[in-house]
Order: C-alpha cells, then structure tokens, then sequence
C-alpha cells in the first residue's frame, strides 16, 4: 500500500472522500420503492440512474452530499442514507 | 339518449344515465362515490350537451336539496350514490315525499354498514330504502339486475316519480353498476315517457295539495304563476301548516292512498319457468342472474325450479308473491344481505318454507351455491 | 346450461391495458358480431395495486350470469396473475401466456406466446402488448373476424394511435395463427364436476 | 306613495294566510319582512318570477306569509335547494332567509359553498345571535360570555362573523343592517337581489324572548336601542380604530366586487357541449 | 344523579339525564330539536358540575361524531335528538355500529315525516330505528312510557352499550318526554352500572377485534397504551380493513352473534293482567299507558284484556311476543304511526288475529280509543 | 441522527401492516407521512398519547400506517370525531390528517366550527386540488378552467383558500407547504402540534394520477417542480404585488395568534359548576 | 278504573303562568303528599300564542294515562280558555273560574272568584294570580295540606318573591274557604256515559 | 267663521296645521298590534301614548311629522301612516 492509498483506506473508512469531505451510502429497499422517480430527479448531484423498471440504481454514490432530499422526500420511505463510517471492528483488529 | 336505436356496449351505471336522458331527466345534483361515480361523470359530460345542468355539490345533503329544487321549478331530476350517501340523504328524501317532489334516487350498494367494503357487491340498503327517513310514507323502491334493466327501470323511475308525484329510488349494485353488456337501447320516440300533471285551472282557483281520485294533485312549477307555499310541515291542502287532525290524517292516508292506487302498474316482477315450479327462488338485482343461471342447471337435473324476479321492491309485491308461496312447495330467497327481502317474503306467508341464502362478505352469489342448495331443498 | 356461453378471462399487472383488452373484445363481440356480452372487471384496493383481472362472457343467446364460471379461455399476462386467477379453469379450457414473463404453467392445455416481447421487439411499443394479447386471444376463440376486431379497436383507441395498435392487432392474431390447436392434450375431468 | 304601505300589505302579504304571524310581540323578523316587501316592490319584480325558500327557525316561517312562489325547507339547507331552482330556471330571482342558526350552524357549509360558487341567489340572514325556535340554545353568532339555554354559565365560544365568512367564501355582495335601520335595509336588500352573484345581507335582529330576556336586555325595545347606539356605517367605521369599532356594529355594504357568475359560466360550458356533440 | 335516593318531580327529558348521569355518563354532544331539547339543557348545567362536558356542536351528523370520539376515548356519551337530527346521525350511527363502540342515542319521536308536526307526539321512527343506516347490522331498540322508565331505561341502555360494545338507541316519544311525574330515584349506590371489559393482557398481546365467548372484544381506550387503528371500513381481528372473504364473514357474523347471545337479558317486556287474558294489546312508549287504563276499564266489562308492554324493540321480543299470540284469540297493537310495530307482530304469526290502531295525526292514542276497539274483539 | 430514518421507520411505520403502502407511485401523501413522523418525533411526544384521525380518501389511509391511537372515520367527519376525543381526555394530542375534499367540501361545516371553536385540535389537510380516491371530481380546491373527472370542458368554480377560510373562521395558527419543502413541513407541522388552540396546516401535494394526469403534468415529478418554482415564502411574498402573487404558492406560518382555549374556557365552566352545585 | 284519580285542568292565556301553577301542584302533590301525579301541558304552537292548558293527575295508586280524561276540577283563567278547554268536564266535576276575566259559563257547577282582580288589588302585584288561583284549587280539591303547597311554592320560586307567592298562596285559599261547596247542583248524566 | 277660522278649516282639510306643516293620519290595527312598545318608544314627536294592554293610542296625532318610523318598524304591519288630504267630495260640494 503507497502512502496515498492507505491515506485513502483511511478516509474512506472514516467516512470521508479524498477531498477529506464526509461519505455517505445510500440503502434502497426495493420492494417497497415503487419507482415515482423523485429521488432520480431531484437528487442534486445526480446520484441515482434509473434502471429498467424505473427504480434508482446508483450511478455517482460518492457524490452524494447527504442533503438527504431523496431520503426525506420518497414517499414510500423506501431510501435510507446514512454517513459511511469507518468500520470501528476491522479497525481495531487493524 | 339516442335519436336512433343503436347497438352499445354499457356498463350498468352509463345505462343509468341514458335512461335518464331518454326520460327526460335535465338535471343532476351529486357528490362522488364509488361504486355510483361514473352516473355522476357522464351526466357532466352529457348534461350539457342537451341543455341540461350538471352540479357537484358540496356533500350528499346538498345534492338531495339541489335535486329536489330543480323540479319545484319542472325539470326531472336524478342524484346517484351509494350506502354512506344515501344515509345522509335520508332527511332531504323525507322532505321529498312530504312535498311531493318527484324525483329519481339511485342507490348503487356497495358493502356496509359504514364504510365498509367499498368496492365489493352487497344488497345490504333495501330496508334502509324502505325505513330510512323518520315518519310513516309510501316510497317506490325499484331494483335492477342488468344493463338493459338500467335503461328501462330509470324511465320508468321517472315515470313513476312524474306520475305519483313521489321519490323513487332505485337500488342498483356493484355488479350490475360495473358490468358491461351490448344493448340495444330503443330511440327515444319509442320510449313512453310521462310528465307531471300541471295544474289546468286560473291560478286563483289552484289548491296545490287538493285530492282528487288518483290522490295525486297537479303540480305547479315555479314561475308558471302558480304561487304557492312548499313546506316540510304537514300542510292543508293549500299547502299551509297544519295540526289540525282530520287535516293531518287526511294527508297522511293520501300519501298511502296514491300508491295503492297505482299497485297494479308499480308491482313490477318477472317470472322465469315458474309454470310448473315446484321451488321457487325469490331474487332481485345481479343476484337473480345467478339465479337464473343455478335454475337451468337444476332443471337439467330434473328439479323443478323457478324464478319469480322482483323489480319492484317495495311496496312488497305480495301480489305476485303469494301465489308463489302457494304453488311451492319450498322458496329460496338467495341476497347479498342477512336476509332483507327474505323477512319480506315471510311477512306475506308464514306457513311456507323460506330457505334464504345471505352473503355479507363482500362476494357475489355463485350461480353454484344456489344450484347446491336448489338440490338439497 | 347454455351450451355457447364462451368465457373469456384476462389476467396482469396494474399497467398492462388488460382491461382495455377486455372492453374491446366486448365492443366487438356485442357490437360488431352482435353476441350478447357481459364484460367484467376487478375493481377496487386489488385493481389499484398489482394485480388486475377482466372477463367476457360472450353468448349467442341471452347471458344470466354475468361472470365467468369456468374459463374457457384464459390469458395470464403475468406469473402473479395466472397464479391468482387459474382457480375456475375448465377441463378442456384454454390457457394462454405471455411466455415473457410467466414462467410456471399449471396445465398442459396452454399456449405460449411472448406477446410482450412481440410488441417490444416488432411493434417497439411494450404497451401494446395488451392488444397483440387481444389478437391472438380473439382468434384462438374463433368468434371474431379480423375485420370487427379492427372495428372495436378502432372505436376505443385515440386517433394517433390507430396505426401502431392494428399492427399489435396483426402481430398478435399471426402469433396464435401459427399454434396447432389439436395437439393440445384433452381433459379427463369428467363434466360432472363441472361448476354451475 | 300615500297609500303605499297598505298596497304593499295588500298585494304581498297572503290574504288566506291568518295574521298576526306566529313571531313574539316585537321580534325582529316582521321589520325585515316589512323591508324585503319593499325591496321587491321598488324593484319592480314579477311575484310569479320570485322564489323565497327558507330553513328552518322562526325565521324559517317568513316564506309562508309572502305571496311569492315559497318554500320552507329542511334545517340548514335553503341555499341547496335554491341552488337547484336557481339552475333548473335561471329567469327566476331565488332569494333565501335564514336564521344564524340554520344558516351559519347545520347550513354553515351550504353558505360557505353557495359563495365560493356565486350562483345568482340572495341569502338574508336574521343574525338574532341564538336559536330563537328551539328555546334559546347558543348558536355560532352568541357572543363569548352570553347566557343561552345551553350556556348558563356564560357562553365560552367565539362568535363567526358571518359577513367575515362570505367575503373570504367568496360572495360577491356582503352587507350588513340592523332591525333599528329599516330603510337602510330596504335598499340593502335591493342591492343583493340586484347583484348579479351571491349576495349576502345580514340583519343584526332581536330575539328579546330567547336572547334578550337571559341577557339583562328582555324587551324589544332595549334590543333596538341598542342597535342604535352601537350601528356604526362602515364609512365612518373606516376612520375608527380597531378598539373603538370592537364593540360597534358596522352597517352598509361591506363588498361589491364583480365576479364571472355561475349560471353564465355554466352556459359556455353547455355551447362546447353541444359543439362537441 | 343523587347521592341518596329522593323524591322529585321530573319530565321525562330530565329523567333521562338523571338516568345518564347515574350511568356514568360523563359526555353529552348534541344539536337542539323539539321535543328532546330539554335534555341538552339540563346536560349542559349538570355535566360540568360534575366534572363531564357538555358541548353543543354544529349539527347532528358532528355531535355523533364527537359522542363516538369521546367514548373511544374512555368516557360514556349520550346524544339526544328527534327526527329530522336522527335521520342525519345514521351515517355515523354505522360507524359507531362496525366499530362497535358504545353510545346511546336517544331520539324523542315527533310528528313526520320531514318537519312534519314538530311538536305533536308520534311513534313512526320505530323501523328508521332498526333500518335506518346502510347495510347489515344489529341494533338495540329501547322505548321509555314512562318518568321512571326514563330513567331505568337509560341506565340499562348505557349498560347494554357497554356490555354489548354496540349503539344504543332509545325512543321516546313527546308524551313521555315532556309529562312531569313524581319518582323516587335510587340512590347511585343502588344501580348496577356496567362498565365495559378493558383489555387484561399486555399491550403486544391485545387484538382489539379477537372473538371470545361472548363475542365482544374487550375494548382499549384511546390513551391506555394499548395502540390499535379503528375504521369503518370491515377489519380484520387486529383492526385493519380487510376483504377477505372468511374475516369479513367472521366480523359479520359476530356482530350479530353478541346480541343473540345476550337475548335473554337484552328483551325486555312487561305484562300486565296477561295471566288470564283472551285478547292482548301489544304496546310501548306512551301509548301503553292508555292501553293499560283501557284494559283495566275493559276488564269491568268483563272483556278479559291483557297488556304486553314492550320495552325493547329491537331485537324484536319474539320470544315474548310469541306465547301471547298462542294465548290469545286476538291481538290489538295500538301505535301513533302506520303500523310499524303490529308489522313485527304478524311477523311472529301470521295466523294470529293482529288488529291496529294506527294514528298518525299528531293525536295521543287515548284509553277510549283502545277500550272501544277492545269491546268490539 | 445518522441513523435517524431507520429508526423512526421502525418506531412509528405499524410493522404489521403491509408495505409498500396504497397510494400511487410518487403519491404526495407518503411524504406527508414522513414529515409528520419526524415532526411527532422531534417534539418527543409519546405515542401512546397520539391520536391521529382521519376521514375517508387517499389521505384518510394514512393513520393505518402509523402506530400511534389510529382512526379512520367518515367522509368529511374527522374533526367531529377529534372533538369528541379531545374533549374526553384533554391530555391526548389529537390530530387530523385529511383530504381537501374531505375537509372542505363535505367537512367544510365542521372545519370552520372546529376553527371557530379553538379546540387545541392539528389539522393537517393534504390539498391535492382533486378527489383522488374516487377517480378525480373536482373539489372545492380545483382550480378555475382545470378538467377533472366532472369537469371535462373546464371547471367553472372557483376555489377556496383552505388558509384563508381558517383564518377567518378563527383559527390560532395557520401553515402551508408544500409535499415539495419537506423540511419546511417538519417544522410546521411541528409548530402547529405545540400552538394551543386549532391549528391548520395546508400541504399542497400532488395528485399526478387523477390532476396531474388530466391536466398535462402526468407525472409527480413535474408536479413537485411546479411547487418548487411556484412557491414562496411568507416572508418574500409579504414584499411582492397582488398580480406577483397570483399564481404563486405562498408557503410558511399565515397566522399565529393566541387567543382563549377551548379546553380551559370549559374547565372555568366546570369550576363554576362546581361551587354552584 | 281507580277510584281515586282526580284530575285537574289549568287553562288560561300565554303570559299567566298557567304552567308554573301546575307544576307546584304536581311538586306539591309527588313530592310533599307522597301522591302519585302526572303534570301535562299544551306544547308547540299553541303554547306559544295566546292559548295555555296545563293538567296534573292525582292518584294514591300508580298513574298509566297521564294525561286528563274527565276533569274533576278545571280552573278556567279566561273566557278563551274555558271555551277552547271544558270540553272533558266530568259530571259532577268542579268549574273555577277568574270571574276578573270569565263571564260566560257553560255550567252550573262553578265557582266563581276573582283572582286577578284579588292579586292586582290584594296583593298588589297582577302577575301572582295563578298562585292566587292555586291556592283556591288546591284548597277545592281538598288533597293538599297548607304546608305542603307552601313547600312546593317555595322550591320553585326565586327567593326574592317568596313572600309575595305565599302571600297570594293564602289569599287563594281564603278565597275559595268562603265557598259553600254543598250548595252546587249535581249532575243527572249516569256513569256509564263516562269515559274511560 | 272668522277669517282664522276658515283658513284652519281648510289648512286641515288639505293635511297641513296651523304653521302649515304637512298632517298625517296614523291607523293602527288592533287585531294585528301584540304591543311590542317599539312604535310608542321611538316616535320621535311621541305620537302614541300606550293603553292598558300596551298597545299605542293616539296622544299627539298632529304632533306627527311622518317620517313613517313606527310603520316601517313595526312588525306586525299594524300601523299605517297617511297623509291627511282634504276631503275632496265635501270641498267639491262647499
Ligand atoms: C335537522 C334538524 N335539527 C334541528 C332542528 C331543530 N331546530 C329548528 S330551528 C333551529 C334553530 C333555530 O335557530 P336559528 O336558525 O338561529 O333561527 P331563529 O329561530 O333564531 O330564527 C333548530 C336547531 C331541526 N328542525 N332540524
Ligand atoms: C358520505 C360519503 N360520500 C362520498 C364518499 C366517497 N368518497 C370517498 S373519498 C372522497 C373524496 C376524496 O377526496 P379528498 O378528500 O380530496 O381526498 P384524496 O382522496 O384526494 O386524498 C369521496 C367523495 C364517501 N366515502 N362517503
Ligand atoms: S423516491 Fe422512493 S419510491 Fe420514488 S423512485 Fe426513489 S426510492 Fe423509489
Ligand atoms: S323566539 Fe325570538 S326569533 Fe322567534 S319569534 Fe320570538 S323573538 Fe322572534
Ligand atoms: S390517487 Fe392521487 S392522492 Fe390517491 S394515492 Fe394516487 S396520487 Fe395519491
Ligand atoms: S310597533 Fe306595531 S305591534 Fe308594536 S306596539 Fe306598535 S303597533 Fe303594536
């Protein structure tokens, strides 16, 4: 592992991106998304594409900012976004 | 309405609207409701189109009003709803028979009580057609079991409303309202239609609630210069309140009297292979299609079943029941209720059997399940 | 019973136009054939979610009942419907899928035809799959000419879309045209057990 | 002129109908019946192209001594069947009175809809603030702290202000009189019947028998008194500040406003029916 | 309410809130009307005494609502109306009904129908009572003849209510409501109050809607942890809306299962010189009253009458009903309205003589009346 | 927080009560939900003390979903119903979600009672300018010239303000959002929940199925759009005209006001009562 | 028929408190004597003009009609009221009238006193004429003790004016003491004519 | 007559008083008059006296300046107001 890159492992487990901002992930439940296209189309940084049936797939997740329009606005409370925290466990056994 | 007689394919509540048309019905006053809101969206889209008016108005009660408005001042009228519409309607359906307002109800049942199950079947409103507004009165109930029955037990609906100067309602439901059949609707010159009797004396001379041997006095419109007072207080025969007692009771019998009158046109019923029953089903609406349906399989199987179809529900057709009860030996009376027409039945002979089959679980009689229980009788 | 009563069910998802297909099969047989017709359809929580189902009834005399009692014909759009709808299927009816999407077949009396995939793939509309369905259901039943078919699709479907939807016609009577109906296996169920 | 007042008697009050009418010595109710009477005569309208339905009350009983084409109704639902005389025959002037009860209690939203829809009817409204038929119990209009059949303790409601609720409902002419201001009220009415539109007046009266007399004011005399005292016509009630109008009445018209109306509405809506057809 | 038992004078209005408040009654909503006004009165000073509330709310239809609302929070509740307010409670009465909570309605019967003669008494709200909501349901009828039946009447109909899980509706009449007469009140320590059950597993347990023995679920209240959903629309045992066949069928079926369970308490009927008797007068409300003086009147003339008092209505006292029927050569059912009860009557056995009198002209029946027509049996 | 979503998820959504939900792809109302939630959740308030009640409509399906005290009432009746739970025991929080037409056409009368009253009542009223349960008829808040299910060549009534007719008809505090401004809505919907005294908060949400569909927005996400570009606040609004005004949405706290609460005025009543007994 | 039931009519003009005296009695009667009563009176549109009746029961038994059938007493308070009202009169009955107000009779078996006339100029207040006629009628139907009838008179008048009643109370009852009963004609109309 | 005295004659015969003021007749009905008071409160000239039953008696008939108050209020329709006109017929056959 170069320098860079374990600097890199450790940002992203901390839940932050190169440019030291934070992460997060986006979790859709796809039984109960019934594919309206809100989260694709109001997403701010274009993080949802849409797949055949018209449910969202991510497309740019690192983009994500965590404004969480999608998350507060799918009315089938089928999104969940959350910050990408390092994962303290491995971290430990590190 | 047609000018000419075509062939369509309908569902029971746009058949609805055309015999309304073909009737002459000019107004319609309603408030949405599943499983009766397409007679209010192609009388929007129709109404118009003949000069006519089209309201949706704030609730139920509203409309009843409305409707019973628009024909004190002459034109026919129709509202159309479903169970928790037709409870709020109950007061304003009082106002009508005390005022003798013609004017046409349609009732499609869905499940109840309450909500209950809005979009299934159900026959669970006859009684409540019958009983539902507080006081003694005569009221026409009418049931219907088929597109084509929609067309032609609407006019008659207003037939009778015109003729007797009385609400009529018609109980459709959810199955004969949904279904769609090819009819062949007859062109309105063939259709009989019937106008209120107007007044044919000086206005001076006019005594609005004045009996007369049919027990149907001619009605004024409004603005035809005949003033006079309306009111849902018992009135004189000027229409006037009153308490006084040979003046009351001489309005109250009236109110009956008109309709016994009328008794042999308005007990309207069919019979199906009924010459040489020795089971008769009693049936009405979609059920009696089942009916039917059960009766030529059980023939098949050599009993001799028959059908006697109510349209007319009330007044209780006891005219046509009660040689039925004689002539069978058992009657089976299937509906979509815990047994509403089936006590009516009763009521006219005690002494016969009167097997009833009663759903209220939302499901439409199966042609089977009657077919069964025809065998076992 | 009446022996022509011909019973006619359509099974699918909530998007599909089975009900359109339904309606215009009705429109042709009771208008253009001069059958008589009951039409049917769900209706209510089932018809808004997924599932959704429509009948026709088509006699040559007066039809009582107005539903279907045992299906004749049944054409299952999806896995789900076919699941949901095959209970009252005839001994010796006619099962026919949108092999598309339904998978499992419960009857060897079936047909399958990728209807979805005909109009995806020939037509380039998906949505017309539900008519090129019609197609071939109308002429499995042997109860309409081509011409009234086109008749009652004409008088149901807006004017722009004419064209696209006689095609889906077309596609879907060839489609069925091309089955052999008699090497379908024959039923042994006796016609005592037949429903009333 | 001269004889006016008896012609008027003659020709609008029903001969066959027996007076004195039914109302408490001094109630309110025969003063607006004096000045709708009037209204209609300086409008010159045809009684046979008149209809004047009511609800049910004390007011309710108005139609039934006016030789007009009349109507008692049901309780609160005057305004839905004059609607539907309204349109079945548009060429008819349909007028309703109601009590605040009926009208503004089990007909509120009969009212409230009647304006948002503008049909061409005029709803007079006899503000008696309480249920004069029924034995005094507390309507929307009692004032907080009042006595009522059913508020011995003070009533603790807050009053509507019916005009308030036209406008806002959307009537096109609101106005407002009182019992005291009898000739104000004549043209009052007049005005309302003439609008094109919903028109609302509401009739500041005294029900001295159910309201008055729980009230420390039991005659009609001191109710009307009152009416005088704190009437306040709304131009000058424009130069009062808030606290001096809170205890004042304003009389006059309260909105004028021109507005598409209903039944000229509906009748394009009819022309691209019959187009379509 | 007392403390201790006293004696007053009281109508029949006040006796009914004497008999609420003694209930438990703690909530009254409702909308004035000839001739149960009195009874919103009287509620509105006594409730807040102790420590209930009284609210007058814009109509009828809200006042049920707010009677429903508030014994679904926890809290007995009583409306009062006639009527034209009954007619518009049935929406809302269905609800209370599949939802299964306990009220009472009291209706005091006045002229109809409509406006009809508000202040004259009549009986013809008897089978709105019954029918007067959409779809299938069974209903507890109560009737009141009497100041004390008034208040007995309503204690048991709070009682019915709870125990039951059902509306309750009383009727009265203007003759009953208004008459003033002496009674001595029990002392509240004296009167069996039913409370209804409470849930007694923890929260995760309770389904609101489970079947038991009796067939009436024990009832949470709004606020006691025990979260569940109440709908009009047919549910299943835990409450949410169901159309499946079995459970709509199982919540039907129930419901009527509770009242039949509970016949043998809930009909209620007195008899009065029956022992002996040879003609019966069926009668309730105000008119058993003329009806026992005529008896005793056609006794002295050696006419050997009898009285069956009705008290519940509905479910229709067959069981009582029935034997007199078997006892006597004939039958008089005396009733201000066209014949709503004597119809049940002939229901029980068409082969008994039913004969009626039937006024429907604002008139109290009067004990001549009944004695002479008992003469001429 | 991070973990927020999921918890309230879990906490509030009834986990035996199937999911996905009833209503439409992208319907409005989900997302109405999801505020509610969160607002209930911010305010700590415990479940066993919610009530939320509602008529009969797309909306009236909401409690269903929620695991609070839940009530599905009758069309237009929710607020009958709250009355009558909140008076029996003052100690509930008792909300309403409903429909327009719920709440306006057929309950327009107790809307305006209930607002009269200041019963400590929450009044959430989705406003998606249509009838979606029964197949898209117009509703008192159908715009002007829009199709409708009843109104094929144009509707010729004009619309209420839900707002407006709460305020005039006495209402402490009155909100509107729309489902666009989700954030927004937390925090009004919030702020009513805590005002003492009847609150209203209109939300403007979409029904692209029955309006949308008929009126060239078919789809939620050109709705939502719209109410994104429609929208501003109370604040920027107070600065623009009449005519800048006309097609926008305003959104933001209306009106805040405290006046006299229902339940405290009877409480005065019961102590009086008491003593005079 | 009981024996014992004695029935009284009270009928006089809107304003004279025609009711408030049947309810004293009835008070006077149910609560005081232990009596069985029944209080009835004219409701609705004739109560609100000018006509007002009101009646009061009296039995030791349990009272079933409780309205009058033939009246052992009619208090007439004015000329209008006796003539709309004596129609149940009872043979043998008594007729008391307000000789300030009444001046035709329709029978001999009448006691006439002025009890207006009484209040207005012996008591000084016109208004307490019906107390003034209550005490005459109670004293006539001899059921009631003098302290018994102030009892009830005191529960329902306000405190203000309970000298006043009671003074009018007893002014009533001297009044009719001065009548010699035994003078009255009897009637000739058999019992059979009675009705029930 | 004196020359006062004529012209008094006709000044009331023409509806007009001594100062030549206009002069009204007021007829009220008595079958119809409930004696509400209202007539006899607010005439501003006091016009009506009130009898023993309450209803208004004549006191000042020419004190009436006719501004029709009392008609238009009361609201029993019991009071008419008229100008006085002479008499045409008598003065004809003067
Ligand atoms: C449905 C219904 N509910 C109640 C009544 C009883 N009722 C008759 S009039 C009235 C209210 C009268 O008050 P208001 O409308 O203010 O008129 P007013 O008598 O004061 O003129 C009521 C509650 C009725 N007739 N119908
Ligand atoms: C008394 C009564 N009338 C009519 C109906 C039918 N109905 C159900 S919901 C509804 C209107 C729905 O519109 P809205 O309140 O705006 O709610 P949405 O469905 O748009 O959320 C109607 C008319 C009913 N259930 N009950
Ligand atoms: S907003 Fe929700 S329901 Fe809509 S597409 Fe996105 S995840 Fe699916
Ligand atoms: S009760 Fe009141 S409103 Fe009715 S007539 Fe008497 S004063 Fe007028
Ligand atoms: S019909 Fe409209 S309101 Fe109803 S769920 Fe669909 S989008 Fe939502
Ligand atoms: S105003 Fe009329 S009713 Fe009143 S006292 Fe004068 S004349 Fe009589």
């Amino acid at each position: 592992m170069t320098e860079t890159e374990s600097n890199n492992y450790w940002q992203k487990k901390q839940g932050l991106d190169k440019k030291g901002v934070k992460l997060f992930s986006q979790v859709v439940f796809y039984d109960w998304c019934k594919a309206c296209g809100i989260c694709i189309a109001f997403c701010p940084k274009k993080v949802y594409g849409r797949d055949e049936e018209g449910k969202p797939v991510l497309e740019n997740p690192d983009d994500c900012i965590g404004c969480r329009f999608c998350e507060l606005h799918c009315p089938d409370f089928a999104i969940t976004i959350k910050e990408r925290y390092p994962d303290r466990r491995r971290r430990e056994n590190d | 309405m047609t000018e000419q007689s075509t062939r369509q394919v309908l569902q029971g509540n746009e058949a609805i609207v055309e015999g309304a048309l073909a009737a002459g019905c000019r107004f319609f006053a309603g408030y949405p409701i599943t499983p009766a809101s397409e007679i209010a969206e192609l009388m929007s889209l129709r109404l118009p189109a003949v000069g006519g008016t089209f309201i949706q108005m704030e609730d139920e009660i509203a409309s009843m009003g409305a409707v019973i408005g628009a024909s004190l001042a002459g034109v026919k009228s129709l509202t159309a709803t479903s169970g928790p519409g037709f409870s709020l309607m109950q007061e304003n359906l009082g106002y009508a028979c005390v005022t003798e307002v013609p004017c046409v109800i349609v009732s499609v049942m869905r499940g109840g009580p309450s909500t209950g199950l809005p979009t299934s079947p159900a026959q669970g409103d006859v009684m409540q057609a019958r009983w539902g507004t507080h006081g003694d009165h005569p009221i026409i109930v009418l049931s219907v079991s088929s597109v084509s029955d929609c067309f032609d037990i609407t006019v008659q609906a207003f037939n009778f409303s015109e003729k007797y100067r009385v609400p009529v309602i018609i109980l459709s439901d959810e199955i004969v309202a949904h279904t769609r059949e090819a009819v062949t609707l007859p062109s309105v010159q063939k259709i009989e239609v019937f106008e209120r009797i107007r007044p044919s004396v000086p206005p001076e001379w006019y005594i609005p609630y004045e009996d007369n041997s049919r027990g149907v006095p001619a009605m004024a419109v409004m603005g035809d210069g005949y003033r006079h007072h309306v009111t849902g207080l018992i009135h004189d025969t000027k229409g006037f309140p009153t308490d006084r007692s040979e003046e009351v009771n001489a309005f109250q019998r009236r109110q009956f009297r008109k309709i016994t009158n009328g008794f042999y046109e308005i007990l309207m019923t069919k019979s199906f292979m009924m010459e040489d029953a020795e089971i008769a089903v009693i049936a009405y609406g979609s059920v009696s299609r089942s009916a039917q349906h059960a009766i030529i399989a059980a023939r098949e199987k050599g009993v001799k079943a028959g059908l006697l179809h109510l349209i007319t529900l009330f007044p209780f057709p006891k005219k046509d029941v009660d040689p039925v009860l004689r002539q069978c030996r058992s009657v089976l009376v299937p509906e979509m209720n815990m047994g509403q027409i089936s006590r009516e039945v009763k009521r006219v002979n005690l002494t016969s059997k009167v097997v009833a089959i009663n759903r209220v679980d939302g499901q439409f009689i199966t042609p089977t399940e009657i077919y069964n229980k025809l065998l076992s009788m | 019973m009446k022996d022509d009563r011909y019973e006619i069910r359509f099974g699918g998802s909530g998007g599909q136009g089975i009900i359109l297909a339904a309606v215009i099969l009705a429109e042709a047989a009771g208008v253009y054939e001069g059958y008589h017709v009951c039409q049917t359809q769900s209706y209510g929580p089932e018809a808004r979610g997924g599932r959704s189902k429509a009948e026709v009834v088509i006699s040559r005399s007066e039809i009582d009942y107005p539903k279907v009692i045992q299906m004749d014909l049944f054409l299952a759009m999806t896995q789900a419907a076919l699941d949901a709808y095959f209970f009252d299927f005839k001994p010796n009816g006619l099962l026919v899928v949108d092999s598309t999407f339904v998978k499992q077949i419960p009857s060897s009396r079936v047909i399958t035809i990728p209807f979805t995939r005909i109009a995806r793939d020939e037509i380039g509309k998906e949505i017309v799959a539900n008519i090129v369905a019609l197609g071939a259901v109308a002429l499995l039943s042997r109860k309409f000419s081509s011409e009234n078919l086109e008749k009652a699709v004409l008088s149901k479907v807006p004017a722009q879309f004419k064209d696209i939807n006689l095609q889906a016609l077309h596609a879907g009577m060839k489609a069925a045209s091309e089955v052999d109906l008699s090497h379908l296996p024959r039923s042994i169920i006796s016609d005592e057990e037949k429903e009333v | 002129m001269p004889e006016k007042v008896e012609r008027l008697r003659h020709d609008y009050l029903r001969h066959d109908k027996k007076f004195p009418h039914v109302w408490c010595p001094g109630c309110g109710n025969g003063i607006v019946l004096g000045s709708l009477i009037r209204a209609i005569d300086a409008l010159k309208l045809e009684k046979d192209e008149l209809v004047l339905a009511s609800g049910i009350g004390c007011s309710g009983r108005m139609p039934v001594y006016v030789d007009l084409n009349t109507l008692h109704t049901t309780h609160g639902r005057a305004l839905t069947f004059a609607t539907g005389i309204k349109l079945a025959n548009p060429s008819l002037t349909v007028l309703t009175v109601m009590g605040d009860g009926d009208a503004t209690a089990i007909g509120g939203n009969h009212f409230i809809h009647a304006a948002r829809r503008n049909l061409d009817l005029t709803a007079i409204i006899i503000n008696n603030q309480i249920y004069g038929m029924t034995g005094g119990q507390y309507s929307p209009t009692t004032p907080y702290g009042s006595r009522a059949a059913t508020a011995a303790y003070g009533h603790i409601e807050h009053a509507f202000s019916i005009a308030e609720l036209a406008v806002t409902a959307g009537a096109s002419f609101v106005a407002r009189g009182t019992v005291y201001h009898a000739k104000l009220l004549d043209k009052l009415i007049a005005k309302g019947i003439s609008k094109k539109g919903f028109s609302v007046i509401e009739i500041i009266s005294n029900c001295h028998t159910q309201y008055g007399r729980r009230n420390k004011m039991g005659d009609p005399v001191t109710m009307m008194q009152e009416f005088k005292d704190r009437a306040v016509t709304v131009e000058k009630a424009a130069k009062l500040s808030p606290e001096e109008l809170a205890d004042r009445i304003t009389i006059g018209v309260l909105t004028d406003i021109d507005k598409p109306n209903y039944t000229e509405e509906l009748q394009k809506i009819r022309d691209i029916a019959e187009k379509n057809r």
